[in-house]
């Protein structure tokens, strides 16, 4: 599997856009590929950094790799790289480095049932694990994925969500947006508190999960009360990052850089670090 | 501005600051003429410049 | 000084005790003789550390806008130049003066605790020390401008002879001299932003350089950048810089920054003066650039 | 022994320059740092062998303030990255001293190790010779020793040490510093020579257990009291020898451009600012505080050693007095209800 990044870890390799996706009104999938179809291997959880070169860098979650096919990064507009991202069109020339950090733990998880919440943007890089989990599906137990956004308009993955995901076996599928609106019949809240309503039984589970750090500390709160114990969490953090490979200082938790020692970390990992999450 | 960009040694000619309405195109053709000639006289700008 | 000082402790003392200020903020011994450093006092048994001592040069005025999203009370010992701060935050609408408690003190000349620290560091040769800091050689406004109670007596401005003596001499050059003069000092410059930090008038909560969206200043410490960096600091404080020369003191590079401040402060005098930024506080007053008159001269902008 | 006399220092310096860039101590106008024998201007320059340390430390030698990475050119949606700029020049940094020298083997713990080798730090690490000088007289702001280092002892190519009248005793330790013998051979005298005796250090600071007893110190209200001075501006971390936080930018004009990187600063607000608006550490005393446990525990607890080699600069430079050293002893009379 080709690798660009062993030699000169800073140095992007080029690659090129093939599709764009718009998933909600402020997000969209990018499809890219090289020559060799990706360019590097990355597991699900993994991280890369995805730039457009004249602009800027960023650090994002690989939404799903098709091997030897394509990486597609979901990518939410906030900032100036990805304003920038939103302009371009099918066929831009962007730079890519990774992979970065541990990724999930999807071996370790073998046999267990998995219990996926996320929030927004926050499914992004669920959604890597999420679909390796169906690609093996027998490796894994019961499926559910509680999933929550601001409006119907801001949830990704509309299809996968209402149409695919419910009817694979065993798969259990619950979406909620914060605020009532019209023509919406599901469930209205925060995920917290769905995730309380559901009371999911910890029994053999491996809960993982993903959104804003609000959502994240409430959701934490929830599963301890339910009963999940702490290395049946698991969370994927953020903090801005500039170098990816735990050189450039800011991503620190502790004595632990997020880059490279996360994004990952179950929640007794977490415990042991200062309470700067 | 201007007095601050001689201060540390730009021409002052290369900043320049005219009010012209809309309406007064024929102010606006000299005054960029003026500046043109200016800039012509004076030459390529070697200062505040990258290294590149 | 001492009686300054022990009166400063009984202000500090008075009003914590009452509660008429919940910090008080002074200036405590540091680690060195030659080194006093700013000391914010929460309550009375705090107050023994204060001391008020000739290294006590820091505007303090600047520490103020860590309060400005507070509602603390706050009191504060103010020289003449760190009072003009005050005036600048006032102005500026940065903190409310009914949450102030000011003590002023007519100031003798301060000596500068960095230049001492610097002589006793065996990291430079040793510079003599002059009798009063550089700052305060041209010192025009010893005595506070705006305070509550007042300490010590009546000090006489420095002679002003030489006040714009180095920016004349710049002026005589020509123009390929002072871009030379400024390309030699601003290189130097390794862009701490020590400078923006240690200025009250730099009160913005979101600084240009700071701002990425759209980013005005790149952050090479190229020539080019550097001199986008201070232009572009100093132009905004044209009409506001209130000349306590606090960020020429604490640049690591010695940059000599307040010969530019000093430029703006003569054209603005010129220009729209006669001006002196922050000496009179009245509500609603702006400092020149911020107003618009019909007969406001073409030439500055 | 061998001996380089004091007047010979110059063509010494000028022979190793000759195929190298040699960075020396200078008193440039008013300010101390390093810089490139090359450049040395006698009318404004002075050769500070002989003062204690220089201002700016020495770390620009191998991991410069700002730092080409590579350029690039756009041609419509194509992109070609057409250079990397890594730097194989032979450099030589002459009279680094063992704090500095130890900044720099912390930057190699950080651009070496754990996982990634940065290439453009290595280019130049690889092709740096290091002669250094021993200390024997500390400086009042000086502890390097209760940091552990040893001030007479630096792990160098070559060290020197000054003799007084004699001139500098030149021992060169490993093969690098062989191959700088060798240039200036005929300069050096074979003598005996006694080396000077150590001073006491005025300033030390018993480090020993402070990272442990950190760890249960992270919501301690110290770090609201320490930090109340802090003017978070980026001195501190701009003199010091070890830091080395960087932020990676890019400078575009028409189609084409390059991307570098150059020193950040933990005391920004900026530093950690998201894309989003969210901030980690927004509040100074959470930035204060960060910058203190990465060089007293975090670091420590990563690379075994403290992000801190005693140098003193940032006593000597912050602008509000506050003190490291202090800092550390604070943290040892704290009360952490244990």
């Amino acid at each position: 599997m080709p690798n660009c990044n062993c030699e000169k870890p800073l140095v992007p390799c080029t690659v090129e856009v093939i599709d764009i996706v718009d998933e909600t009104p402020d997000i969209k999938s990018f499809y890219v590929k090289n020559e060799n179809g990706v360019p590097f291997d990355i597991k699900p959880g993994q991280c890369a950094m995805v730039s457009h070169i004249p602009v800027g860098e960023g650090m994002f979650s690989c939404t799903w790799q098709e091997e030897n096919e394509y990486l597609q990064f979901a990518i939410k507009r906030t900032g100036l790289l990805t304003d920038e991202l939103h302009t371009i069109e099918v066929g831009q020339k962007l730079g890519v480095r990774g992979p970065y950090g541990n990724g999930f733990p999807v071996d370790e998880c073998k046999g267990q049932d998995m219990l996926f919440i996320a929030g927004g943007i926050g499914l992004a890089p669920l959604r890597s694990f999420i679909k390796y989990c169906f690609k093996h599906r027998e490796d894994y137990g019961k499926i559910q994925i509680l999933y929550g956004s601001r409006s119907s308009a801001d949830l990704c993955f509309k299809e996968e969500l209402f149409d695919l995901w419910p009817k694979i076996k065993d798969t259990e599928v619950f979406v909620t947006i914060d605020n009532a609106e019209e023509g919406w019949d599901g469930h209205v809240g925060f995920v917290p508190s769905y995730l309380e309503e559901i009371n999911p039984n910890p029994a053999g589970k491996i809960a993982v999960t993903c959104g804003p750090p609000i959502m994240i500390k409430f959701v934490i709160k929830a599963l301890e009360k339910m009963g999940y114990s702490d290395e049946q969490v698991i969370t994927t953090l953020e903090m801005r990052m500039k170098c990816g490979i735990g050189k450039c200082g800011r991503c620190n938790i502790g004595s632990e850089f997020i880059c490279l020692d996360g994004p990952v970390f179950n929640l007794a990992q977490l415990k042991k670090l200062p309470p700067e999450w | 501005m201007k007095s601050l960009m001689e201060y540390i040694g730009i021409e002052p000619e290369r900043y320049q600051t005219a009010w012209i309405s809309g309406a007064e195109g024929i102010k606006f053709k000299e005054t960029m003429e003026n500046l043109v000639s200016d800039i012509t006289r004076l030459g390529p700008n070697r200062k505040l410049r990258d290294m590149r | 000084m001492k009686a300054i000082e022990n009166k400063i402790k009984e202000i500090a003392a008075r009003l914590l005790q009452s509660g008429e200020v919940n910090i008080f903020l002074a200036w405590e011994k540091g680690d060195y003789e030659y080194q006093s450093k700013p000391y914010f006092a929460r309550s009375v048994d705090e107050v023994d550390k204060i001391v008020f001592d000739q290294y006590c040069i820091h505007n303090l005025s600047n520490s103020l806008l860590k309060f400005r999203d507070s509602s603390d009370k706050i009191g504060l010992v103010v020289k003449g130049c760190d009072s003009r701060g005050i005036v600048r935050l006032l102005q500026d609408n940065q903190i409310e003066r009914s949450r102030l408690y000011i003590v002023g003190v007519a100031c003798p000349g301060m000596k500068d605790p960095l230049l001492a620290m610097k002589n006793n560091s065996g990291l430079f040769k040793p510079e003599t020390e002059p009798e009063v800091a550089a700052k305060c050689q041209t010192c025009r406004y010893p005595n506070p401008v705006i305070y509550d109670e007042l300490l010590g007596d009546e000090q006489t401005p420095r002679p002003q002879d030489t006040r714009y003596a180095q920016v004349d001499a710049i002026e005589q050059m020509t123009a390929d001299e002072r871009y030379k003069f400024f390309e030699d000092t601003l290189s130097k410059c390794i862009r701490c932003y020590a400078c923006r930090q240690a200025c009250v008038a730099c009160n913005c909560r979101l600084c240009i350089f700071d701002e990425m969206r759209p980013q005005w200043v790149g952050r090479e410490t190229s020539l080019s950048d550097n001199m986008m960096y201070h232009l572009v600091r100093a132009s905004h404080m044209a009409g506001r810089c209130i000349e306590c020369g606090e960020c020429e003191r604490v640049c690591p590079v010695n940059i000599p920054l307040m010969l530019i401040n000093r430029k703006l402060i003569k054209d603005v005098d010129k220009f729209f003066g006669p001006y002196d930024a922050g000496i009179k506080y009245e509500e609603g007053s702006k400092p020149p650039l911020s107003l618009y008159q019909e007969n406001d001269p073409d030439n500055f902008i | 022994m061998k001996i380089l006399k004091k007047n010979q220092i110059e063509e010494a310096l000028n022979r190793m320059a000759d195929q190298a860039e040699v960075f020396v101590p200078l008193q440039r106008e008013t300010q101390t740092g390093f810089y490139p024998w090359k450049s040395y201007d006698n009318t404004t320059d002075t050769l500070v062998l002989d003062e204690l340390n220089v201002s700016l430390p020495p770390k620009q030698v191998v991991f410069p303030q700002t730092d080409k990475m590579y350029s690039f050119k756009q041609n419509g949606v194509e992109i070609d990255i057409d250079k990397i700029y890594e730097a194989i020049e032979p450099q030589v940094v002459f009279g680094i001293r063992a704090c500095d020298l130890q900044g720099i083997a912390c930057l190699d713990l950080v651009f070496l190790t754990k996982g990634y080798e940065d290439n453009f730090y290595k280019a130049r690490r690889d092709n740096l010779t290091i002669v250094a000088q021993a200390c024997y007289k500390p400086g009042k702001a000086c502890f390097c020793s209760s940091m552990g280092v040893d001030p007479v002892h630096p792990q160098a190519d070559v060290i020197i040490s000054d003799l007084g009248d004699e001139g500098y005793a030149w021992e060169d330790k490993t093969e690098k510093g062989q191959a700088l013998t060798e240039k200036i051979a005929n300069l050096l005298e074979e003598k005996e020579a006694k080396l000077p005796e150590p001073q006491d250090f005025t300033l030390k600071v018993e480090y020993d257990g402070v990272a442990e007893k950190l760890k249960e110190m992270f919501e301690h209200p110290i770090w609201e009291q320490l930090s109340e001075p802090c003017q978070t501006c980026g001195i501190c971390t701009y003199l010091c020898p070890t830091c080395h936080c960087f932020d990676i930018q890019v400078k575009t004009w028409g189609d084409e451009g390059y991307r570098f990187r150059c020193y950040d600063s933990c005391m920004y607000e900026e530093y950690t600012r998201e894309a989003g608006g969210g901030n980690p550490r927004g509040k100074v005393s959470e930035r204060f505080r960060n910058r203190f446990l990465h060089k007293l525990e975090f670091f420590q607890e990563r690379y075994g050693t403290p992000l801190c080699t005693g140098c003193g600069r940032c006593i000597i430079a912050c602008p509000t007095g506050i003190s490291i050293i202090k800092l550390i002893e604070k943290v040892k009379e704290a009360d952490t209800g244990a």
